[in-house]
């Protein structure tokens, strides 16, 4: 570890993980002495049942609900944001709950921007550290579907990117009742980006040992569980603790630069409107072989997240990075249902992925070159349809 | 990974870390639109020219930051007397960020400070107690002179009332620190005996954080990290002072240490030291490395399979690999007390391994034999022993205490054992 | 948007489990008062509490509670369920009902329930510690062991903890909590 | 003048690099599997042109094939498709055209022309009988469509871009006499082969049916249809398709302020009859037809088409602006620049909301007719703003934000039918293999005109859907107008002497059933009688369901799959304002029944044994 290297690290997030951890969301909102969240959810929640569990949590607190929208679409949209802002102060609201998955968070975060900033176009805020003060208390319930960008500290708002410690969520319930899988599919997915926006934290030439401690537990638990849920969707511990990877991924990649299977992975999924997670889970293998290829360092601590301690141990120590690029190759194996294996079975046109390239070069936020871009794409794109 | 049934982490604290890391508190500070920063610290740091640093550090060309003042009384423990007077000193001078140099007390202190002039009021007692304090309070930097305390990821404050004889704990998360700064040049100037048992203080922190009660999964890995630091860099920052890799990589493990028993509570080797140190005056950090085998001992059969993972981060893979799993736990223990052993060697003697041998100033016994019922007795009133796996009753603490005063190990058959395999 | 159809919501009412909490509670605080005529460690216990020392254990946010202080004898006396504004020197308090049904069914020891910081204590922790002690001493009173076994960490062995002052007290404390 | 008996079944090759062409056969068997215009055109792509071609890249091909009818005088059957790979969505792109470019190359001897390469300078081909010349076209390139038309016209009738073609914008269209191959951007196709026109001489050869006598029977029986039916005989003729002003505004599906509620007080002021009586109307239609939809007028001292309903829309009510004169100027501008009017009208209505928004800066607001000359001009042109705006809305949605209001499905814009108000509409268009297209099923008229289907129920929508898109990819493979379906669904004597609440029983509740009763004879008796190939209406429905999955077949290879199905976010999310109930189209529900039907899997992706089964693969 480089530890010469300066390095700084934040995570405002407060986790509450495991039974009955709803219930203590009222006493953690008397710590900020707010009594009345407005409740953002997503369309699904309602739908499966969520709301009622969520609600009924709430019973013998003082804590009253000033709202509950739970008509979150497909995106954040600014909009809705809008109208969301007249509900808020109708009903003189003191705290935002978002519940359920990303567009949730994301319509949340900006909400929150609007009502404590008091801005009337949150697109001035566009761009990194542009807010300065804090903003009022903040909470997130993610459900299965939601991914390792939700608890961030970014919020992406109609394609506008807004990146700033005060968007991290102040406190993050994980409670079984909600993470409970009923789309492994959509699962698995968010699994993979998770573990797409560890792997590349804990790869990343930056990595720290604050970091370290939150990206590797992430691959851990999705090492662990991810193989559980997919044996088993209704196993409430393994799904509780992928949401909880989830989480952990989300301060992983807030603290470090996004890797190349991240760029990529987005980018794809802008050209193709296919699922990041699918796209990062089908690079990641390739992005981090072609790393190593550049000797760009991938540290043997990896495979110690990966395989346990024993395993880890055992391997010999210049044998580790390989084995932990299968311990990879594994993992995406058992996913197969979920995830295909290359590029092609996704069928994108090459001049799509030559652009996909180009714009991953444009983003520059990883160094790598529009050759570089398109070699790990190739091999994607080659690899072999069964692994 | 184990993933307990219920489980809280918070590690709300913007860490800093590098061997330039003080040149950062500006930048971080005009963040939070602060111009004028108060020092607290105390006339150790003061006289040992750390705060000299420090001043250079923040008013660098180019920093909009300026020193309000610094108050360099703090007592060795805070008193709200002192608080309330620092408090009016800040705003005499309208400061609008507080920056604490130094360990503890003057972190406690530097808190107590922040609540008075972001809340309001002239008596810090007046928000004693959990959860009395609702608001975030104004920018507080800690930067860390002891790398062990890891006070500066905790959520507490002690401020002791000395006219009533009681100490008053604050406990709210938004008394942790904004931003926590791990520079080296900090640490640089500690005799090595203090390197040793603070350094052996952040071990311990991490590895009850590692088998107590309150365990979860941000604090294994936390706690994890910062043994490994630890064992890698101790000796050679006790041996060579000047290599600043290692004093950082110290100053990080005390950091991730903090924040994995903060979360995680601590049990029996902090219960005994606490009630040791407040009886006799022993630092803290010395009763932590002589308890610290003792404490393992005595949760063996409750958590023996989490000590023997401990060897990992403390001996390395090869070792690991080559012990096989049924002797874990044992070579876990053996090899915490061969550091302490060769840490004695490499202070001459000074890191003290039992408690009979802890020796002040003037070379006379600190823990007197007799001394050992009253901490027994005052160990029952501490905190710590509730997130111990094991029950400790006052005869377990005298038996446990006799061993670590003689420092020989535990006889594991005096144990009166609850319920194997503990359940988290 | 028509805000109307996001109405708020008021919080709900669990009577069931408030009133067993309520219930658990009183049996405790008497059993409270009764062993503190009888177990000695329990007195000795109490004895070392400060003067006219009063402590409240109760589920946030408004109970129900158990209110016990010391007489001028220096026993233990129960003093209702009842808090209202007034502050104690020792304040143990559940942070939500649900916490609280799962302390009161025994799924979580006092010790687990601390750990998974289900409790905020307010005030002297020493004084805490005091108080679970009596109120671990209390469970291997009032219930059967199986049950205890799952709430203390330990169970006391026969050397501390006699079975016949055991069963002695055991139906002691029993006729005394619900006789008046 | 020579005779060809039935069909010539030569197709012209142009390689626009090598500046070469081959003439190549079409085997009969192909003919009879995919029977010619669309259909047809679409197996010669696929056996030519590999998949994940760059639809702007020389690769691209474009085809323009003339229907068996063509040219044989059968009513309504004077219109060509043509088929390539769009821009706008990345997929195959099949549009029909009523211009007399086609009734041209089929009298000069030739079913079809398919262009490929990339001249290096503007280029133009002259077709007859002997085959292709190529022309310089550097004087004819900027210039608007109808103007070049004028040079051109000595030579022959033609297919030319206009400077949108040219620019690449990528709904660039390609125009004939008056008429156009609107969607899909086919004009950017031309446009970056730097190819400005192809003139076909024509007037050499007569195109007669093998079949004569039942040729004259099945023609006398088609009129007879067409001149009694209410819609074709009578609604069409008479107000064109502005009609449906009046009852979309009545169902609720007509799209108002980019699609946020279904009808408009003021919608009267652009009905068909407001208009006609005000610019005094005469018919100009393409030739031959029998129902004489299209309709002219002169007002502002020129002669100016009338726009056509999904014009009059999308310029009018879904920008809040209800003035004839202006739509119909602004209409000319876009055949001027060679703009698809839905996509322009669309994607301007984006701008709009996103500028209102704060997600775009323009000067485009709803309800303010200025500026919006000018920016359909900048378009053409792709200057300032208009370069952007020029690259249709799902481009701008991803770069800037507004995907929820951005009225597109697979990047092909939607047609002025709010499918809030006609869930069957949304089906077709969520599964339309060329994108939000009105004409794949035309659903909207029987849910929301015709009452045939009640408009808020998922019940038969699926097998229906499927039903008509059959059917009309056979007839925009015959090649004849779509509008003969009205006659053709409703006329034959069964249909007409029963009650329509029977036929809307029927069709809801046992769709599969229904549709084969429907007599659609007519259609394949005119195919058989002319190319003298037996193929009864059975037949004739499977070569349409053969056209159609092959279509999706090709668009699956581009990444096609059921993530694409679906509709814009405004239309799942929130209900229209003039909807008490706010209903949105449960697309989720009816979009795996459609599937089954199809015989795709889940994902979408036509199953090996339906391409077996319908002969698109070996077996």
């Amino acid at each position: 570890m480089q530890k010469k290297a300066f390095y700084s690290f934040f995570n405002q997030s407060k986790y509450l993980a495991g039974a009955r951890a709803l219930e203590h969301i009222p006493i953690e909102l008397h710590s900020y002495d707010a009594v009345r969240p407005l409740v953002i959810a997503t369309k699904d929640v309602t739908a499966s049942g969520l709301k009622k569990i969520f609600v009924k949590a709430f019973y013998d607190s003082d804590v009253t609900i000033g709202g509950f929208y739970d008509n979150v679409g497909g995106t954040a949209a600014i909009s809705t944001i809008k109208e969301l802002r007249i509900l808020f102060h109708d009903r003189g609201c003191d705290s935002i709950i978002a519940l359920g998955h990303g567009p949730a968070m994301d319509t949340a975060k900006g909400l929150n921007m609007l009502v404590s900033l008091g801005v009337d176009d949150i697109f001035t805020l566009e761009g990194e550290d542009t807010i300065s003060t804090p903003l009022k208390p903040f909470f997130t319930v993610p459900t299965a579907g939601s991914c390792g960008y939700d608890m961030s500290n970014m919020a992406v708002i109609e394609h506008h990117r807004f990146k700033s410690d005060f968007l991290f969520p102040d406190v993050v319930c994980l409670d079984p009742r909600m993470t409970g899988i009923n789309d492994i599919g959509r699962a698995v997915e968010s699994a993979m980006v998770a573990l797409t926006h560890a792997m590349e934290a804990s790869d990343s030439t930056m990595h720290n040992p604050m970091n370290d401690a939150y990206s590797l537990a992430a691959i851990q638990f999705i090492h662990e569980n991810l193989p559980r849920a997919l044996k088993c969707p209704r196993n409430r511990e393994a799904a509780l603790a992928l949401a909880y990877a989830n989480a952990l991924a989300a301060v992983a990649f807030s603290n470090a630069p996004a890797g190349a299977a991240h760029i990529l992975g987005e980018a794809l999924n802008k050209l193709t409107g296919n699922d990041p997670g699918v796209c990062m889970a089908i690079l990641l293998p390739h992005a981090t072989e072609f790393m190593v290829g550049k000797d760009i360092l991938m540290r043997d601590e990896l495979l110690l997240a990966q395989a346990g301690m024993d395993a880890h141990a055992s391997t010999p120590e210049k044998d580790r990075i390989k084995e932990s690029e299968n311990q990879l190759k594994k993992l995406m194996a058992s996913a197969i249902k979920y995830v295909p294996a290359n590029l092609k079975s996704l069928r994108i046109p090459p001049y799509l992925i030559e652009q996909a390239a180009r714009e991953a070069e444009a983003s520059g936020s990883h160094g790598l070159t529009f050759k570089d871009y398109m070699t790990i794409l190739n091999n994607a794109g080659k690899a072999p349809a069964v692994r | 990974m184990i993933l307990p049934k219920y489980s809280e982490f918070c590690g709300r604290v913007k860490t800093l870390s590098g061997a330039s890391a003080l040149e950062a508190i500006p930048g971080e500070l005009k963040k939070m639109n602060s111009k004028k920063a108060l020092i607290i610290t105390d006339k150790g740091v003061e006289s040992a020219g750390l705060i000299k640093i420090v001043k250079e550090a923040i008013s660098k060309k180019g920093s909009k930051l300026t020193v309000g003042a610094i108050y360099d009384e703090t007592p060795p423990d805070s008193d709200y007397k002192v608080v309330n007077s620092v408090a009016s000193i800040y705003r005499n001078k309208n400061c609008d960020s507080i920056i604490a140099v130094g360990g503890g007390s003057v972190l406690d202190t530097a808190k107590g400070v922040n609540i008075l002039v972001s809340l309001g009021g002239d008596n810090v007692l007046a928000y004693s107690g959990a959860g009395a304090v609702k608001q975030r309070l104004k920018p507080l930097v800690a930067v860390p002179t002891t790398a062990g305390t890891g006070s500066e990821m905790t959520l507490v404050a002690v401020i002791a009332d000395h006219d009533r004889h009681i100490k008053m704990t604050f406990v709210s998360y938004f008394l942790l620190p904004d931003i926590a700064v791990l520079d080296p040049r900090m640490t640089k100037t500690l005799p090595a005996s203090i390197t040793a048992f603070t350094g052996m203080d952040a071990m311990t922190h991490a590895i009850e954080a590692y088998f107590c009660l309150g365990k979860n999964p941000m604090s294994d890995t936390t706690a994890f990290k910062a043994i490994q630091l630890v064992s890698k860099n101790i000796l050679n920052a006790v041996k060579n002072p000047g290599d600043m890799e290692s004093r950082l990589a110290m100053a990080n493990a005390a950091a991730l240490a903090g924040i994995a028993f903060s979360n995680s509570m601590v049990g029996l080797v902090h219960n005994l030291g606490h009630a040791t140190g407040a009886v006799c005056h022993v630092p803290h950090g010395v009763c932590m490395s002589i308890y610290l085998p003792y404490g393992m001992e005595y949760n063996l059969h409750k958590v023996g399979d989490l000590i023997g993972e401990l060897l990992y981060p403390l001996a390395g893979p090869e070792i690991f690999a080559k012990t096989p799993k049924k002797q874990r736990p044992r070579a876990t223990i053996d090899y915490v007390r061969g550091l302490n052993e060769e840490l004695k060697k490499a202070t001459g003697g000074r890191h003290a391994t039992a408690l009979k041998d802890i020796l002040d100033r003037e070379g006379k016994q600190m823990v007197p034999r007799d001394a050992i019922p009253v901490i027994a007795k005052n160990a029952m009133g501490d905190g710590a022993k509730t997130y111990n796996p094991e029950e400790q009753s006052f005869d377990d603490n005298i038996m446990v205490i006799e061993a670590a005063w003689e420092g020989k190990p535990l006889d594991l058959k005096k144990i009166k054992k609850g319920p194997k395999n503990q359940k988290f | 948007m028509n805000i109307d159809k996001y109405p708020e919501l008021k919080p709900g009412k669990k009577y069931i489990k408030r009133y067993y909490v309520a219930i658990m509670l009183w049996i405790v605080g008497r059993a409270i008062q009764a062993a503190c005529r009888l177990d000695k460690e329990v007195i000795k216990e109490f004895s070392e509490l400060p003067e006219k020392f009063t402590f409240s254990l109760g589920v946030l946010p408004d109970g129900p509670f158990m209110i016990i202080g010391k007489d001028d004898k220096g026993r233990a006396k129960y003093m209702g369920w009842n808090k209202g504004r007034t502050r104690f020197p020792l304040e143990m308090n559940i942070k939500s009902l649900e916490a609280a049904i799962k302390v009161f069914t025994f799924q979580e020891g006092t010790a687990t329930a601390f750990a998974r910081e289900r409790f905020i204590v307010d005030g002297d922790l020493g004084y805490a510690l005091a108080v679970v002690r009596v109120l671990n001493i209390i469970e291997v009173y009032l219930l059967p062991k199986i049950i205890t076994k799952l709430a203390v960490k330990r169970y006391p062995r026969w050397s501390e903890f006699s079975p016949l002052r055991k069963w002695v007290n055991r139906i002691l404390i029993y006729i005394r909590a619900f006789t008046f | 003048m020579q005779e060809i008996i039935g069909t010539s079944n030569k197709v012209l090759e142009v390689d626009l690099t090598t500046k070469k062409f081959t003439i190549s056969d079409v085997d009969l068997k192909d003919l009879s599997l995919y029977m010619g215009g669309k259909g047809l055109g679409l197996k010669m792509l696929y056996d030519r042109m590999p998949a994940g071609v760059d639809p702007l890249g020389e690769e691209n091909m474009i085809a323009f094939m003339m229907g068996v009818l063509m040219g044989t005088g059968a009513p309504c059957s004077g219109r060509f498709a043509a088929v390539t790979k769009s821009p706008l969505t990345g997929i195959m792109a099949s549009a029909s055209c009523g211009g007399p470019f086609g009734m041209a190359l089929k009298t000069s001897g030739w079913d079809g022309v398919i262009v490929k390469g990339k001249s290096p300078k503007p280029v133009m081909l002259v077709v007859d009988s002997k085959g292709v010349e190529f022309r310089d076209a550097g004087k004819y390139w900027g210039m608007d469509t109808h103007k070049v038309q004028e040079h051109l016209d000595k030579i022959g009738s033609a297919v030319v871009i206009g400077p949108a073609g040219e620019n690449l914008v990528s709904y660039a269209n390609i125009c004939s006499g008056h008429r156009f191959l609107g969607r899909g951007g086919m004009g950017a196709v031309m446009g970056s082969k730097n190819l400005k026109a192809i003139v076909a001489k024509g007037k050499e050869y007569k195109i007669v049916p093998k079949n004569q006598k039942k040729f004259a029977r099945t023609r006398k029986t088609c009129m007879d249809y067409i001149n009694n039916n209410k819609v074709s005989g009578n609604q069409y003729r008479n107000l064109g398709t502005n009609s449906h002003v009046m009852l979309s505004n009545k169902a609720g599906i007509l799209p108002v302020r980019n699609f946020t509620t279904g009808s408009h007080g003021e919608a009267h002021k652009v009905s068909a009859e407001v208009m006609l009586t005000k610019f005094n109307a005469k018919k100009s239609t393409c030739k031959p037809c029998a129902i004489l939809c299209g309709h002219k007028a002169t007002f502002g001292g020129v002669d100016r088409i009338v726009p056509e309903f999904e014009t009059t829309g999308l310029f009018g009510p879904n920008l809040e602006i209800f003035d004839p004169v202006i739509i119909s100027k602004w209409n000319e501008t876009c055949s001027l620049m060679g703009v698809d009017t839905i996509s322009a009208a669309g994607t301007i209505a984006w701008a709009m909301e996103a500028t209102e928004k704060g997600l775009f800066k323009s000067n485009l607001k709803f309800g303010c007719p200025d500026h919006i000359d000018q920016t359909l001009l900048d378009i053409g042109h792709a200057k300032g703003i208009g370069k952007e705006l020029g690259m249709g809305s799902r481009w701008l949605s991803r770069k800037y934000g507004g995907e929820d209001f951005a009225m597109h499905v697979k990047g092909l814009e939607l047609a002025a039918y709010d499918p809030r108000g006609a869930f069957g509409q949304g089906l077709a268009f969520a599964v339309a293999n060329r994108g939000a297209c009105h004409l794949s099923a035309a659903f909207f008229a029987l849910e929301a005109y015709l009452g045939m289907y009640a408009p808020y129920t998922t019940w038969g929508k699926a097998s229906y859907t499927a039903f008509a898109e059959e059917c009309f990819d056979a007839v925009n493979s015959l090649h004849i107008c779509q509008f003969t379906a009205f006659p053709v669904f409703l006329q034959p004597p069964l249909i007409r002497v029963l009650p329509t609440i029977s036929l809307k029983i029927s069709l809801s509740a046992m769709a599969p059933i229904a549709v084969q009763v429907m007599d659609l004879s007519i259609w394949s008796k005119f195919w058989s009688s002319i190319t003298g190939i037996k193929m009864n209406m059975w037949q004739m429905l499977k070569a349409g369901r053969r056209i159609h999955v092959l279509e999706r077949y090709m668009n699956t290879r581009e990444g096609i799959s059921r993530k694409d199905d679906t509709l814009p976010g405004r239309l799942l999310h929130e209900g229209r304002k003039s909807d008490p109930k706010g209903r949105t189209v449960p697309i989720d529900k009816m979009v795996p029944k459609y599937y089954k039907v199809r015989g795709y899997d889940k994902n979408g992706i036509p199953k090996d044994r339906t391409l077996k089964k319908l002969g698109i693969v070996k077996k």
